[in-house]
């Protein structure tokens, strides 16, 4: 096991001497996950892409962390050569979520950031061309939060056809299949 | 006297041309685009009951709601609509144009189509079959024929009150306002 | 008195009293200006079917001054079109700079052109020339500074033509001792051939540059671009018509035509004659293909302009009654469709202020008149029946089918359809499509500007419908003046050996099935309902006022792809060369140019002794 | 003679478009069996242009828009009237006996040119674009077309259609076989003027909509699919005229006619679009030095 | 006169409403002539809001929605969806389900290749291939409702496994398909790939720079079709592709031929994958049973998988906070960047009528952009 996770162990190591902030753990053969707290982001970026040759940049995701007040960027980097993804998660504050562009070492990471602020609600400093993406005139909180509420948008905004109100009734047929009772599909529940 | 056979003659053709003429506007708005490929090409061949596509809408009598309408689409798709000319017919495509469908409660996709636009016929399925597209325009050809298939008309008459039903979901309203 | 004497007398004074009296106010110097040429029109049109004539001696030459069916033909296209230009100048340059300059140059050209259709010797020939040429030149550089350039070339080219058709005269009085063109006609056969053919060169060269054959034409798309709308309109419409008239004479009076006896012919036609005809379908061919690409309403309406005077140059070129009376009818279409677009633009220009085309669009509602001479303009202009371009059209092809020359056919075929393309941009790109917002207020020009543009768009729909009144005309000067056998028209039909038409059956055709067609459409139908400019279908978005989506830039871009090759050969650009290479010369020379007044007598001198020694050569 | 003349008159049109879109309904249904499928029925292509003239409303955009439709089919009825549709004693010559080839080249342009304005008229981009494509590749198929008929008339030193029909007396004196070059320059030039695949850059709808005609609706529709019809009849008429020695009766007319239609229906099926430029230096290549060499052939 | 300054370029809207484009999206194009001189792409008319569905719906609930994602090709995201679930879970997966597995994804692919090989040559005007090959893919789609009772959408592959096992003489079935669309294969060369007009139109047209397409993160095809030898089924092999015998198709050129030359050879490798899979297939169950749905609960952590679908590479970033739903469901299509901002950039100085033609030969699919 430990021979197959050479090349994992490699990077590891070279961005731990790097970059001290760079908290790297190895998740499973090819998935590298680095949480990089404070620095400059398009540095380490740059560092991966130009040193380690992670030359992909597959996409970036945006999770809402409303326990933490946080929000959490993760960059998943591919590096052809070695096979290898690395997630760098970054973590915003939530009220004023603020962080550098990568447009310029990714070109296409245009697209990714503004979805980002579309969906989150997150800041991009520098990007070129942050106009709409996939909404049109919406005026709620960012649909991607947590605390934006689907089910009660809709209900505001849109009309029922009668008799679509509970939409419960396959989970019914399910809870009767496996002889237990519907439970309590709200939201608090986790 | 006369005149009126010569009218009731003219409405016949027409209506029998109308039926067996009936020029789908290519726009897939939804999922459901997935099943009008094969609806019309050689497998099931829409073509044969005279269902050819068509490119812009001035052209276009039937407007197919291939299935969900996101709030962006709803105001191109009424857009469309108004552009195209009398006889018009809509035909919602699947489930989520009758009530939702999978989408029920998203955020983003209106959940009756009949509220914004005037739906002759209602093809239910997620998604429908060729099969079913294909008896859905039957049905449309028997409408027509009947003279029931008269959606244009109520959009007409009822124009205030699908005005404010779109008004109400598409926030930005920058259209310019019709007259028939 | 005289009339001819006393036309040019109107004319020229009035030149001058517009000039002198217009420093009082504007109602005055275009009042005496517009009043001297009808004036002078009126005592035209008396001279109809007259033969008179009046000659002088001055200086010791004899100067004969006479009108015949041939310069009364001519005659009428200059006053025709010289007082509707006048008409439209009235409103057109009202508020504008230098009217009084405007009104002396434009009195002057007329007077000079009347007096070189007039003029039945060398002599005076060449010095109404040299008028016309210097009174055009004035109004090109009409808007001083932008305009010098193009006042330049146009200088420059006309030079060389007029040196060269000095050399011919000169070499003609050498040889005869006369200027009267009746020696000439009567001297040319005695001239032996390389003599002959020197003297058909040159004055080609001489009137070719006034016509704008290619490649001597690369004045005339800056010339008539700069000039005055309505003088652009009389530049191209008569003016070029000048060449056309000095071709006529070349061919048919001074007797280039006879040439075939004695050298080698193809098809029947004189070898120069025959290069001459290249040069005329060519021109066309050309000329066309670069005025498609013209983004400047006057660049492309010159290069049309151009191509067209190739038609008719080819339909002298192939010495045969056919032919002339092609030309001859294609010349006067010319006169009207050139007429009626250049004033169109010019209206155009007058109410929007600019003539790119890709900036304009969707005037049609603001100046439907304006439109409607457009659309017939280009109509004729495409040779499209039932209006007068077929006429002209068919005249030319039928000639070239006649000689059974093939290839001219084709490119003269070719050249024709590729006018279409400017045709339908010129209209498209001014009058249909969206319109930008800064032209939703504009209006239709005024009745002094649409009421000469509308006559002629009368005159053009009547000549298609029966062209056999202008065609019997040019039959008259055919016989009595140029020696050809005039085409029958006993029948009210055109006829010739290989097919015939008839415009009055092709033009009741046409309006019987518009208008029954018409009255079904619209009596079976509802009126349709009237939508907004920008209510098309943009694929179900709603395009902001911003967005732009009228299509006029670039419009034949795929075209443009596939003829590259020809427009990257531009004969401005070889002169440009040319220009460069002799850079080096011109430094040397300009030792010699010692700025010295009597090195310049030298020189002179000199020349003339060399040119004289050339002609003995010749001879 | 005189009242079969009048009444040809007014049916001709008539006979014009239901022939040529009954010939459109039956290439739809080729078309489907090349595709493996059944396709519309033969009179799909009528049903199309009654139900656009049943319409209800139509939109317009201004004058030009208005007439384009009634000026385009005045231009084919006014084609039609100068051309011999049947020859021989029972011919149908309505009034071709006034015009000539020349003529008919030009007057095939008048209904291009009114619906090249009323596009122009609709202010839609594609419909400009549209009226743009169309006009380059004319300039593109014309090389050939008018090598060709420059060779007919002065290989038969006539410009007359009459006169070339007699030409063609018999089958063997056809100019298909007689002037086979310029036959197969003309025929290339056809596939042009069909506008069929791979000549479709007017109509492109994967790029342009549907091009010049994309604003025009309901019975302005009607009425341009009407002329659509007439001129695709139109059109092989002349084809027929000129090569096929013209037609004595209507089943001769209608067999030939029918040969020729197929021709560019079937390059069509299995070719992709052109790209304009393509296009037009396509015509320019091949067909124009087929054509050139037909000359030789006339003139040697 | 009015202060509105106009654009010089003309706008063309390429969609939403247009038969040129692929699916609901539009391209605001500025023209000149008919050369292109900016491309602008707008998403969204497609947009349900799935990640935030998922956010509302059950573990299991998720499978219909994912598979909506893409509508062409839905399989793909429910083998991600699933073998994120079991890398969360460490579920296995019984040997039969794999080889299942495989045979739906490359089924799948074929099924999105005849569907690309229309819309390729339907947008370059070739109207006689849509018809055959979308008629053709019926008999795949024949066998995908045979065995899962859905035409498009299968919800058949699931954690643990697959849904049921294949009928009874369902293999014979599907070999015979096979034969009979590698048979067809010659006649779409003839159609289509060897058709002059086809190579006239495709060759150097849409080149895609070999270096741009490394850094711009392009993927599947459009990538192998620069060269680069790239699949995430060799990279990162996944259920049992690295049992199976299969290389990696490249073609040079980077230009839409190349990009069309790279699908028709990998419709052909399909067609041996999945008869490789018909030979090897094991026999044993097709499903390792999880949990009651209704109180499934996946553990906490995350996973980032991968998949090859037939545009490219299809990632899914799942997290999961140990609740009865997921927490974050993050899917990269990979029309995502094909079809936004490489398009952008590609269309520029292209030319109009070859818009349609490019934009085909990304494989751009808006569902999967805008989710």
């Amino acid at each position: 096991m430990s021979d197959t996770l050479q090349k994992e162990e490699q990077i590891k190591a070279s961005i731990n001497a790097a970059f001290r902030s760079a908290k790297v753990s190895i998740q499973r053969k090819g998935r590298i996950i680095v949480e990089f707290r404070g620095g400059i982001l398009p540095a380490f970026a740059s560092y991966l892409k130009e040193y380690l040759n992670f030359k992909h940049l597959s996409m970036i995701s945006g999770v809402d962390w409303p326990e933490d007040n946080q929000f959490e960027l993760v960059y998943h980097l591919w590096s052809y050569e070695q096979s290898i993804h690395v997630m760098v998660k970054v973590r915003l504050d939530r009220e004023a979520a603020k962080t550098k562009t990568l447009t310029p070492l990714w070109e296409h990471a245009e697209t990714y950031e503004r979805e980002i602020h579309e969906m989150l609600g997150v800041e991009f400093e520098g990007h070129p061309n942050m106009r709409d993406f996939i909404l049109e005139d919406w005026d709620d909180l960012p649909p991607m939060r947590r605390d934006f509420m689907t089910r009660e948008y809709v209900d505001e905004v849109y009309e029922w056809r009668k008799g679509r109100e509970d939409a419960q009734d396959v989970r019914q047929t399910i809870a009767e299949q496996y002889n237990t009772e519907v439970p309590n599909f709200n939201n608090e529940d986790k | 006297m006369k005149e009126d056979w010569g009218k009731e003659a003219g409405n016949i053709i027409a209506r029998w041309a109308r039926k067996h003429s009936l020029w789908v506007l290519a726009y897939g708005t939804g999922c459901g685009a997935i099943e009008i490929p094969p609806t019309m090409t050689s497998r099931y061949d829409a073509e044969r009951f005279g269902i050819t596509g068509m490119a812009t809408p001035r052209q276009a009598d039937v407007l197919l709601i291939t299935g969900y309408l996101a709030v962006k689409t709803l105001k191109r798709v009424i857009r469309t609509y108004e552009q195209m000319q009398s006889p018009k017919y809509v035909m919602g495509f699947g489930s989520c144009t009758i009530n939702g469908g999978m989408y029920w409660d998203s955020y983003n996709t209106i959940k009756r189509l009949d509220d914004y636009l005037p739906v002759d016929i209602f093809i239910n399925g997620c998604m429908p079959r060729p099969e079913g597209v294909i008896d859905g325009f039957i049905e449309l050809q028997k409408l027509i024929d009947s003279g029931q298939a008269n959606g244009w008309k109520k959009y007409q008459d009822n124009l205030e009150w699908y005005r404010t039903n779109q008004k109400k979901v598409i926030k930005n309203w920058k259209m310019p306002d019709y007259n028939w | 008195m005289e009339t001819i004497p006393l036309i040019l007398l109107i004319l020229f004074g009035s030149a001058l009293l517009s000039y002198v009296i217009g420093k009082i106010n504007f109602v005055l110097k275009v009042g005496v200006a517009l009043a001297g040429i009808l004036v002078s029109g009126y005592y035209f049109l008396q001279l109809y079917g007259q033969a008179q004539s009046y000659t002088f001696r001055l200086l010791g030459f004899d100067i004969i001054w006479r009108i015949n069916p041939l310069s009364w033909f001519f005659g009428m296209l200059i006053f025709g079109l010289g007082i509707l230009v006048a008409i439209f100048s009235t409103s057109y340059m009202k508020n504008k700079e230098r009217v009084d300059f405007y009104c002396f140059a434009l009195c002057m050209t007329i007077a000079s052109m009347f007096g070189i259709v007039v003029s039945g010797d060398l002599l005076s020939f060449f010095f109404f020339w040299e008028i016309m040429t210097w009174a055009s030149f004035l109004m090109v550089i009409y808007y001083r500074y932008e305009a010098q350039a193009a006042g330049i070339k146009y200088f420059v080219m006309s030079m060389i033509g007029a040196y060269s058709m000095l050399i011919a005269i000169l070499m003609v009085y050498a040889q005869l001792g006369t200027f009267s063109f009746d020696a000439l006609a009567s001297g040319w056969s005695d001239f032996s051939v390389s003599f002959q053919i020197a003297l058909f060169v040159l004055f080609a060269i001489g009137f070719g540059v006034k016509a704008a054959v290619m490649p001597l034409h690369t004045w005339a798309p800056d010339a008539y671009g700069m000039s005055p709308a309505p003088f652009s309109a009389l530049f191209s419409g008569v003016l070029s018509k000048m060449g056309i008239y000095g071709f006529a004479l070349l061919m048919f009076v001074f007797g280039a035509g006879k040439l075939a006896g004695s050298v080698t012919t193809i098809h029947g036609v004189a070898l120069p004659s025959y290069i001459l005809a290249w040069f005329g379908a060519l021109t066309a061919l050309i000329a066309t293909l670069i005025a498609v690409m013209q983004d400047d309403a006057k660049k492309l309406l010159a290069y049309s302009s151009v191509g067209q005077l190739g038609y008719i140059i080819l339909g002298f070129s192939l010495n045969s009654s056919m032919g002339t009376t092609a030309a001859l009818f294609h010349a006067v279409n010319h006169t009207i469709f050139k007429g009626m677009l250049f004033l169109s633009i010019g209206a155009v220009f007058y109410r929007t202020g600019t003539r790119k085309l890709s900036e304009m669009g969707g005037l049609i509602s603001n100046m439907p008149y304006t439109f409607f001479v457009v659309l017939l303009g280009i109509i004729t202009m495409a040779g499209i029946p039932p209006l007068s371009g077929f006429v002209g059209k068919w005249l030319i092809y039928e000639a070239l089918l006649e000689k059974q020359m093939v290839l001219l056919a084709v490119v003269a075929f070719m050249a024709s359809t590729a006018a279409f393309l400017y045709c339908y941009r010129l209209i498209f790109t001014i009058f249909l499509g969206q319109r930008p917002p800064r032209f939703d207020d504009v209006k239709e020009v005024p009745w002094t500007q649409r009421a000469p543009m509308l006559l002629l768009s009368l005159l053009t729909i009547y000549l298609g419908f029966y062209p056999y009144g202008l065609l019997n005309l040019i039959g008259q000067a055919e016989s009595t003046v140029m020696g050809l056998v005039p085409m029958n028209l006993s029948q009210s039909i055109l006829f010739n050996d290989l097919g015939h038409v008839s415009t009055i059956a092709v033009m009741n055709t046409v309006g019987t099935v518009f208008v029954i067609v018409f009255v079904l459409f619209n009596t079976l139908y509802k009126r349709s309902r009237k939508v907004g400019l920008k209510d098309i279908h943009t694929s179900g978005e709603v395009p902001g006022p911003e967005i732009n989506l009228h299509y006029a830039t670039d419009f034949y871009q795929p075209f443009s792809r596939s003829i590259r090759y020809v427009l990257e050969r531009s004969a401005d650009r070889l002169y440009g060369q040319f220009a460069n290479n002799l850079e080096g010369f011109f430094d040397v020379l300009r030792y010699v140019y010692t700025g010295n007044a009597q090195t310049y007598a030298l020189f002179v001198i000199m020349f003339l002794a060399m040119l004289l020694m050339f002609t003995n050569w010749l001879i | 003679m005189d009242t079969s003349f009048n009444l040809w008159i007014l049916l001709m049109p008539f006979v014009g478009a239901l022939v040529g879109l009954t010939y459109m309904g039956i290439g739809r249904r080729i078309i489907a069996r090349v595709q493996h499928r059944y396709g519309p029925p033969i009179f799909q292509n009528i049903v199309d242009v009654l139900k656009l003239y049943s319409k209800k409303t139509a939109i317009t955009h201004g004058v030009m828009f208005h007439l384009a439709p009634t000026l385009a089919i005045t231009g084919t009825i006014s084609t039609l009237m100068f051309l011999p549709i049947l020859t021989g004693p029972h011919g149908i010559y309505l009034f071709s006996f006034k015009g000539d080839l020349i003529l008919l080249m030009y007057i095939m342009v008048f209904g291009c040119l009114a619906m090249a304005l009323g596009a122009g008229q609709s202010g839609n981009p594609n419909s400009a674009i549209g009226v743009s494509r169309g006009l380059s590749q004319m300039v593109g198929y014309e090389a050939p077309f008018v090598i060709a008929m420059v060779t007919l008339m002065v290989q038969f030193n006539t410009t007359s259609v009459h006169d070339i029909i007699k030409a063609q007396d018999s089958f063997v004196h056809w100019n298909m076989f007689q002037s086979p070059f310029a036959f197969i320059a003309a025929l290339f030039a056809f596939l042009g003027f069909m506008g069929n695949k791979p000549f479709d850059v007017v109509i492109a709808p994967a790029e342009i909509a549907s091009g010049p005609p994309s604003e025009f609706g309901g019975k302005y529709l009607a009425l341009m699919q009407t002329n659509r019809g007439m001129f695709a009849f139109v059109k092989l008429v002349l084809y027929v005229d000129l090569f096929m020695g013209g037609a004595a009766n209507f089943v001769s007319l209608l067999a030939k006619t029918f040969f020729f239609y197929l021709i560019p229906l079937f390059v069509g099926i299995v070719n992709p679009r052109f790209r304009t430029e393509q296009a037009i230096t396509f015509f320019w290549k091949w067909p124009t030095v087929i054509g050139l060499l037909g000359f030789l052939m006339v003139i040697l | 006169m009015s202060a509105i300054l106009q654009e010089k370029e003309t706008t063309l809207y390429l969609g939403p409403q247009h038969p040129g484009i692929t699916g609901n999206m539009m391209i605001e194009l500025k023209v000149t002539g008919d050369t292109i001189r900016k491309a602008t792409t707008h998403v969204g008319y497609l947009h349900r809001g799935f990640e935030k569905l998922m956010e509302e719906r059950l573990w299991m609930q998720c499978f219909p929605i994912v598979c909506r994602i893409c509508v062409p090709e839905p399989d793909p995201n429910e083998e991600n969806l699933a073998r994120a679930i079991e890398e969360l879970e460490g579920r296995e997966v019984p040997e039969r389900a794999k080889y299942i597995r495989v045979m739906m994804l490359e089924l799948s692919r074929m099924a999105t290749y005849l569907l690309w090989m229309g819309g390729q040559s339907g947008s370059a005007g070739l109207y006689t291939m849509p018809q055959w090959t979308v008629g053709d893919r019926d008999y795949i789609i024949d066998l995908f409702e045979e065995l899962t009772g859905g035409r498009v959408y299968h919800m058949y592959i699931w954690p643990g496994g697959v849904r049921r096992d294949l009928p009874e003489g369902f293999e014979g079935r599907v070999r015979k398909v096979l034969d009979y669309l590698e048979q067809r294969l010659t006649d779409y060369d003839r159609l289509l790939f060897e058709n002059a007009i086809f190579l006239r139109r495709a060759q150097g047209v849409g080149i895609l720079d070999k270096d741009m397409a490394m850094e711009w993160g392009v993927v599947g095809p459009p990538l192998r079709g620069c060269g680069i030898a790239h699949d995430v089924r060799k990279d990162e092999p996944y259920e049992v592709y690295d049992q199976l015998d299969w290389e990696v198709i490249t073609h040079e050129g980077s230009d839409v031929y190349s990009r069309a030359m790279v699908r028709r050879k990998e419709f052909e490798q399909s067609i041996s994958i999945v008869r490789q899979v018909l030979d090897k297939m094991p026999s044993g169950p097709v499903h390792n049973p999880g949990p009651n749905p209704l109180k499934w609960r996946v553990p906490a952590g995350e996973a980032y998988v991968k998949t090859e679908s037939a545009r490219g590479e299809f990632g899914y970033y799942v997290v999961s906070d140990g609740s009865l739903k997921p927490r974050r469901v993050h899917v990269r299509g990979p029309a995502y960047v094909h079809g936004v901002s490489l398009l952008e950039r590609m269309l520029v100085g292209a030319n109009i009528a070859d818009t349609s033609f490019i934009m085909n030969s990304l494989g751009t699919c808006p569902p999967e952009i805008e989710r």
